[in-house]
């Protein structure tokens, strides 16, 4: 099932969702509206002809020219029904959703796809992405006493944290010595 | 005791006696069997280890015997500061600038003699704490004086310790860092026994003594500023 | 060891005390089992068949701080992880070694440039006895840093320095 | 694949009202496990709530080892990111590089010669190997038996000497770049491959005699930490643990990378016991049959890289329009099959020969995710079971 | 150059007065003669020394047996004050006088033709009980403290050789045999250390527990026939009871730590010691019934008719109880596969969490200790105590004098044939614990409550039967019961000589076994 066919079949059903398609490029994807992401996400899931079962992966990107963020989902079909047989072929496809670089809301897919939760809990930490519904959103990978978003363009680094330094002069005199 | 902790120790209970009797529908059977298997693959394994236990061992005794390092180990730099043009090129190839280079004026390859000559190195320092050792820097040079060697034990006792200024070490007329347990006056005792067979392997051409002498000339006058043969006007420039 | 430490003046007894404390102290250096990233596989490595740090008596792996003499910090410290690092070595009793393996650990490493969340050494949390270079080091260099920590635990002394006697004479 | 059901069994021992009405109410405690603990493999942090031995719940805490790999991925070119692939997934450096020298290669085009392919499946599997041995010889030390750590990494230094012929290094090889391999083999290299695959094969009956059909070991790790297909895949789980569950499931046959499709291999899964030297009380999807399906891949690894070498052909080893190389202002999304799962890179161009943005997908990062909801109703034990079996590597799950 | 600045200055010699100095000198010059020797030859010296410690038990053994023969039961006969009462103020106490001694002596085989003048000076105090309690104690006392010392170095050079590598090589030269010796300064040298939360007494107290139940034990512990420091008519029971107390310790240390994995580990140690006393106890009453007594002495005096009167092979129930013994023991001293109570990838070091330095060497000691106990338990009941596999009345040719008697010793029956039992158990030991993988909790008790107790039951109760059976005085019973034990016997020899085959196999097949490692460099860079 080609890329285009997956577009058709959400604009059949999700008429107004789509914002911008990018069909014949390296990474095929849709770009859909945040407030239908849920719809879309779930129909994905479930409908019998497309079934993408796995959520490979959540990429926050910071569009900086255009003052915006974004998150990009790449999905993907496993083949569950004969198990045991050897799977050889699959289908995968990508949706976009873009938000304002303010105020980043999203809604969140954990419900749609249980992998969502971290990945999402990760983009939140890196990026500054807000995902509504998140049903634990914290800070991952950072402290929780962390500032700024390290993946946004415009991060500036800390310069200490809780009294450790972030740079250092060599000519560093050891106690021990 | 609340239902749902009742709940919980009754689905954990099952399964603990599931994993106990298989799930076969014979407990009996299981019983035995699950008995008879213990024993027997205990019986299997100890087999097998006793005969590792008098197997030879695989050890290498490092300090005593040296290590067999492959052609192509990535160590610590070995540099050959008559031949480099401070071009600058390792250091932006390098991912985390861990090379910092100094000259007192720009230098080129004199092809006659494949020595670079010009402005003097004043200082060619690599840190290693923060090189990873990537080998990225030996790549791009265009007169193929920086190379990964394979020194590959030195420590230090503090953190200055782990910049190596190659320029330093030319006037002592080294081309790699000289880890502490060759520098020691009393070789230690493990040391003695391998000592110069390690030192020809790593070492080979390290000390100023063992050079030829127009490489030592070289390298001493690629720490002062000097002028190709057939140039007039002077290349030095503060 | 402060009830022995700085008690003494130079003498046979102390000397030979000393050597025959070092001497223990030297030979069985148990590291604590503490791997952070890339250096940790090297540690194990150093640890198993082909390197085996049980000949020099430091094969002794302890998973808690209180048996252990020596912190291998092996991998990248992280500021999420420092104030971990900081108390497992507040945990080990004295006499307590610690050896920074691998660029990452002594001065910041590969991260030292991007790496926001990188701790620019590990010095900058405990004090570090030997550091030993590398990315990561081969576990040869491991057992190299080992023996000069072996050098540096033998040049200790339970004496009293010139310094204390120094202090005590200024005071008085 | 018959579903093992719990209910079907009767209630025979503690069931019973009266000796629930004795017991006693417990405390329950908070334990933290780790970040630095032994069986946590790293510096993974694990809260659990327990009552007695028995583990409620378990809550992963992670981001010890944050590296700040993304950042880095868009401040540097991608010839020079390639050592910092090595560091994400540093037991499985070859893999990673070819992942990330991969995505390049889509974005731009590139091709890739033949002779590059070739040595790059067998950089890939003989790496593949190393990393089950890592996995095998520490999920034994959770297990509390020292000697199949040692005898795997006996195993594992013979390799890591072949790659250090190869590449010179050890762990961080940077082996893999953006448009074929950095150095060509030396020579001897292959034919000290095939010794080295004769050698190893047999040790793999050693590995099953002494851990994998241990009695004891199987009691451990049977029916322990059941995960099946559905919450697999809702979870994310990847590789030998989604394989575990009976999916039948590989990127290298899914969708060929470097020339996977040339060979001829199996996909190994795991199954319920009593057939096929699989112990009896071994149900689909739990610790064993991740562990297991480990030991299979590693004899089907060896079997694709007999094949490579054998058709290993002279020609050159690096494409030529690779060097000072533009991205361009696209987005590409690669997966390949990583011994832990399946590696994914997002990297977005724009222009330059900086990326805008990389990401980088852990397998680890996804397997981990389902540790909470497994680690439930357990013993204290089979916590570090259930981890150990995962196979997760902190450097990739914190990047 | 900052460069390897050597943070250390080289140290002047100190200066000392004449007479330290030519201490000094004369220490170096015997430390320069001897150490050339001593490396030439260190694993023989070594090996002489293991050897001559057990003939210095046996030679202790030796001459309390003398001097009771040649002395003491003479004095009897000819009506001489009983002398091994040992009283502080009766002057009739204080034994027999060397000269007494030397008229006994006169006909004594072994010094017949000559003056027994110097002898009966050097046997006059081995006559009195208190002598040979403080001989006995000092050797119980050294063994102890030797045991563990050199298993801990032991047990990491065969859990080294079982990994294909070397363990200790480098502490004092040979093979590191110095290992423990340096551990031990260093671990006594560490900074006494109780966690501030600890409940600082039971903290204290903790490691006492374990260490002096452990050296009780060796108190009625038989190395010999005459080689017993105190002979208890329930040795049995009293070192069972030692061992049970050392749980005691584990508690309390896990209690006392406040660490949450230490309460962890002393409540895993309460569940798996309480449970395993009972199949432990149980299988040790096999042999018991066998012999009726619960005096070791008696046990051990019992199998001396060789090899296939040891217990063990006496009918099949006690050969089975051997096994059950072994398993219940290895659970006792929490070695693995049952060491969950310091199960180290599950609760960080158990209840040893939060020791460290003296303390938890005391901790190491007790267990190790308790290993050779729970070995030697294992000797005397089911293997024949100090007897070795020839009968001892093939011995009876020798005759009684001196000499014969050491030889017997040394053949037929003495504390060499315990302590090579033991040693062999310890190995045993060993390598069970290199070998397998931990057993979690509830395998544990399932195999304590589910399988072990219900077969010592069987075991039990067969063996009555079989006890009674024997004591009708049925000839067909008899042969039955003969045969039966030479089968049992035969197996016993077969697992001896498939313990060396194996061992040989290994030895034969050694390079194969682990390849041929080193890779040289390959050309062509």
């Amino acid at each position: 099932m080609i890329p285009e066919d997956i577009c058709n079949l959400i604009k059949a059903r999700f008429p107004d969702a789509i914002e911008a398609t990018v069909l014949d490029a390296a990474r095929p994807y849709v770009q859909i509206k945040a407030e239908s992401l849920v719809e879309v996400a779930t129909f994905l899931r479930d409908d019998p002809s497309l079934r993408f079962n796995l959520l490979r992966s959540i990429s926050s990107i910071d569009l900086l020219a255009d003052n915006k963020l974004a998150c990009a989902y790449d999905m993907m079909h496993v083949p569950t029904e004969n198990r045991g047989d050897l799977l050889t072929t699959t289908r995968s496809f990508a949706l976009r959703v873009v938000t304002d670089r303010d105020d980043p809301v999203i809604p969140s897919l954990a419900g749609v796809w249980r992998a969502a939760d971290w990945h999402e809990r990760e983009a939140f930490d890196l990026m500054g992405i807000r995902f509504s519904d998140h049903p634990d959103l914290r800070r991952i990978l950072c402290p929780d006493d962390w500032v700024g978003h390290p993946l946004r363009k415009d991060y500036e680094f800390p310069l200490e944290y809780h009294g450790i330094p972030a740079t250092t002069e060599y000519g560093l005199t050891n106690p021990r010595h | 005791m609340t239902a749902r902790y009742k709940a919980r120790r009754l689905a954990y209970n099952r399964r603990l006696r599931e994993s106990m009797h298989g799930n076969g529908a014979n407990p009996v059977r299981d019983y035995f069997h699950n008995i008879w298997q213990t024993v027997y693959s205990i019986l299997v394994g100890m087999r097998l280890s006793l005969k590792y236990c008098f197997a030879k061992t695989v050890t290498l005794q490092y300090p005593d015997v040296a290590p067999a390092l492959q052609p192509r180990y990535r160590g610590f730099h070995f540099y050959e500061i008559e031949k480099c043009i401070a071009c600058d090129m390792c250091a932006k190839a390098c991912p985390v600038d861990c090379i910092y280079i100094d000259k007192s004026g720009p230098r080129k390859v004199d092809k006659a003699s494949g020595i670079a000559v010009g402005g003097a190195m004043t200082r060619y320092a690599i840190d290693y704490a923060k090189c990873m050792f990537c080998g990225l820097c030996c790549d791009p040079c265009p007169t193929d004086c920086i190379h990964m060697g394979n020194v590959h034990d030195m420590s230090g006792y503090t953190r200055e310790d782990m910049i190596v200024e190659f320029t330093e070490l030319a006037t002592r007329g080294l081309q790699t860092p000289q880890p502490i347990w060759m520098q020691k006056k009393k070789p230690a005792e493990w040391a003695t026994a391998t000592k110069n067979e390690w030192l020809e392997f790593t070492h080979s051409d390290d000390k100023l003594a063992n050079q030829t002498d127009q490489r030592r000339e070289a390298m001493v006058n690629a720490l002062k500023p000097s002028e190709p043969a057939k140039k007039k006007e002077p290349a030095t420039k503060e | 060891m402060s009830w022995i430490e700085n008690r003494f003046e130079e003498g046979l007894i102390v000397t030979s005390l000393d050597w025959a404390i070092n001497w223990g102290r030297s030979n069985s250096i148990w590291p604590m089992t503490f791997g952070l990233a890339c250096c940790a596989i090297e540690m194990m490595a150093a640890g198993a068949s082909r390197f085996d740090m049980d000949r020099f008596g430091a094969g002794a792996f302890r998973a808690t701080p209180r048996q252990s003499d020596l912190m291998i910090v092996a991998g990248t410290v992280t500021y999420k992880m420092a104030s971990r690092v900081k108390r497992l070595y507040n945990q080990m009793p004295e006499p307590k070694y610690v050896m920074a393996m691998g660029a990452c650990t002594i001065g910041g490493g590969p991260y030292f440039k991007h790496g926001y969340h990188v701790v620019k050494g590990v010095d900058l949390i405990v004090p570090v006895d030997i550091y030993v270079p590398g990315c990561p080091p081969r576990p040869e260099a491991l057992l190299e840093g080992l023996m000069r920590l072996q050098d540096k635990i033998r040049r200790q002394t339970r004496a009293k320095s010139p310094m204390t006697k120094l202090k005590k004479t200024a005071l008085a | 694949m018959a579903e093992t059901t719990f209910e079907s069994t009767p209630d025979l021992l503690l069931d019973h009202d009266r000796v629930e009405q004795g017991d006693l109410q417990t405390e329950e405690l908070l334990v933290n496990m780790g970040p630095q603990h032994p069986s946590t493999h790293g510096v993974l942090r694990i809260v659990l709530r327990t009552d007695g031995e028995m583990v409620l719940e378990a809550e992963p805490h992670i981001g010890y080892l944050h590296r700040c790999a993304e950042k880095i991925g868009e401040s540097v070119q991608p010839y020079q990111y390639i050592p910092y692939t090595d560091r994400m997934d540093y037991i499985a450096g070859m893999n990673n590089n070819q992942a990330f020298a991969i995505a390049i290669e889509r974005l731009c085009g590139v091709e890739v010669p033949e002779r590059a392919k070739r040595i790059r499946v067998i950089m890939a599997e003989l790496n593949r190997i190393a990393s089950h041995l890592v996995a095998l010889g520490t999920y034994g030390l959770d297990m509390g038996a020292f000697t199949p750590f040692t005898w795997c990494f006996r195993e594992r230094e013979m390799i890591l000497d072949l790659f250090e012929a190869a590449c010179g290094a050890r762990l961080t090889y940077s082996y893999i770049t953006v448009g074929g391999v950095h150095d060509d083999l030396p020579d001897g290299w292959v034919e000290r491959c095939e010794e080295f695959l004769d050698f190893f094969e047999p040790k793999i009956v050693d590995y099953n005699n002494l851990l994998s059909f241990n009695h004891i070991f199987v009691k451990r790790t049977a029916t322990v930490g059941v995960i099946t297909a559905e919450d697999a895949l809702a979870f994310g789980l990847t590789g030998a643990a989604l394989r575990a569950t009976g999916v039948r499931w590989d990127l290298r046959k899914v969708t060929p990378y470097d020339g996977y499709e040339d060979y001829d291999f199996d996909i190994p899964i795991g199954q319920d016991g009593g057939i096929d030297g699989v112990p009896r009380g071994v149900v689909t999807g739990d610790c064993w049959s991740r562990y297991y399906v480990r030991i299979l891949e590693m004899t089907q690894s060896v079997r694709i890289m007999r094949q490579a070498l054998k058709r290993l052909e002279e020609g050159p080893i690096e494409a030529k329009k690779v060097k000072g190389i533009k991205l361009p202002a696209d987005e590409v999304y690669v997966e390949i099959e990583n011994p832990r799962g399946q590696l994914g890179f997002y990297v977005q161009g724009d222009g330059s020969a900086i990326p805008a943005r990389v990401k980088a997908r852990g397998p680890s990062f996804c397997n981990l995710a389902i540790t909470s909801h497994t680690c439930r109703d357990i013993l204290l034990a089979d916590v570090p079971a259930i981890i150990g079996s995962l196979d997760v590597v902190l450097g990739e799950v914190d990047r | 150059m900052s460069q390897f600045a050597v943070p250390w200055r080289e140290k002047p010699e100190p200066s000392h007065g004449f007479v330290s100095s030519f201490i000094v000198a004369l220490a170096k010059g015997i430390y320069a003669i001897a150490t050339p020797i001593v490396t030439r030859f260190p694993g023989s010296i070594l090996l002489s020394a293991v050897v001559a410690s057990c003939f210095l038990v046996w030679a202790h053994a030796l001459l309390f047996s003398y001097v009771d023969t040649a002395v003491l039961e003479r004095a009897a006969e000819v009506g001489a004050a009983n002398p091994n009462a040992f009283g502080y103020f009766s002057p009739s106490t204080w034994g027999l006088p060397p000269s007494v001694i030397g008229t006994l002596l006169a006909g004594d085989a072994a010094v017949e033709g000559q003056s027994p003048g110097l002898l009966s000076y050097l046997l006059w105090p081995v006559q009195f009980g208190f002598t040979r309690d403080m001989i006995a104690f000092g050797a119980i006392f050294a063994w102890f403290n030797i045991v563990p010392v050199y298993v801990i170095w032991w047990e990491r050079k065969v859990a080294g050789r079982i990994q294909s590598r070397l363990g200790p090589m480098r502490v004092g030269g040979w093979h590191g045999w110095a290992q423990s010796p340096a551990d031990g300064i260093k671990l006594v040298l560490k900074e006494d250390f109780i966690p501030d939360a600890a409940d600082s007494i039971l903290f204290r107290a903790a490691p006492y527990f374990a260490i002096i139940p452990s050296a009780l034990a060796f108190v009625a512990l038989p190395f010999g026939v005459t080689y017993i420091f105190r002979e208890v008519d329930v040795a049995l029971v009293f070192i069972l009871a030692m061992l049970g107390i050392e749980v005691m310790s584990v508690i309390l240390g896990g209690w006392a730590s406040n660490n949450k994995w230490s309460v962890y580990g002393g409540m895993r140690e309460a569940c798996q010691m309480v449970a395993y006393e009972i199949p432990m106890g149980m299988a040790l009453l096999v042999p018991v019934v066998c012999v009726g007594s619960l005096s070791l002495k008696y046990i051990g005096e019992v199998q001396a008719d060789g090899w296939f009167s040891w217990l063990a092979f006496r009918n099949p129930f006690a050969f089975v109880a051997f096994v059950t013994y072994f398993i219940a023991s290895l659970a006792s001293c929490k070695r693995a596969p049952f060491d969950l109570p310091e199960a180290e990838s599950e609760l960080v070091a158990g209840f040893l969490t939060e020791y460290s330095g003296f303390r938890w060497a005391l901790f190491f000691f007790a267990e190790y200790a308790a290993m050779f106990v729970v070995g030697g338990l294992a000797t005397i009941m089911f293997l024949g105590g100090w007897n070795s596999p020839i009968p001892s009345d093939w011995g009876a040719g020798l005759g009684e004098s001196i000499w014969a008697k050491g030889l017997k010793g040394i053949l037929f029956s003495g504390p060499i044939w315990f302590i090579l039992k033991c040693v062999f158990f310890l190995f045993l030991q060993l390598w069970v614990r290199w070998t397998l993988p931990r057993i979690r909790l509830d395998q544990v008790l399932y195999a304590c409550v589910q399988v072990l107790l219900p077969l010592t039951m069987v075991l039990l109760f067969g063996t009555t039967l079989w006890v009674w059976a024997s004591e009708s005085g049925n000839a067909t019973w008899d042969v039955i019961a003969s045969i039966v034990s030479k089968v049992l016997g035969i197996v016993g020899l077969a697992f001896g000589f498939g313990f060396v085959a194996i061992a040989g196999y290994g030895f034969y097949h050694r390079r194969r076994l682990v390849g041929n490692l080193v890779i040289d460099p390959l050309p062509g860079s």
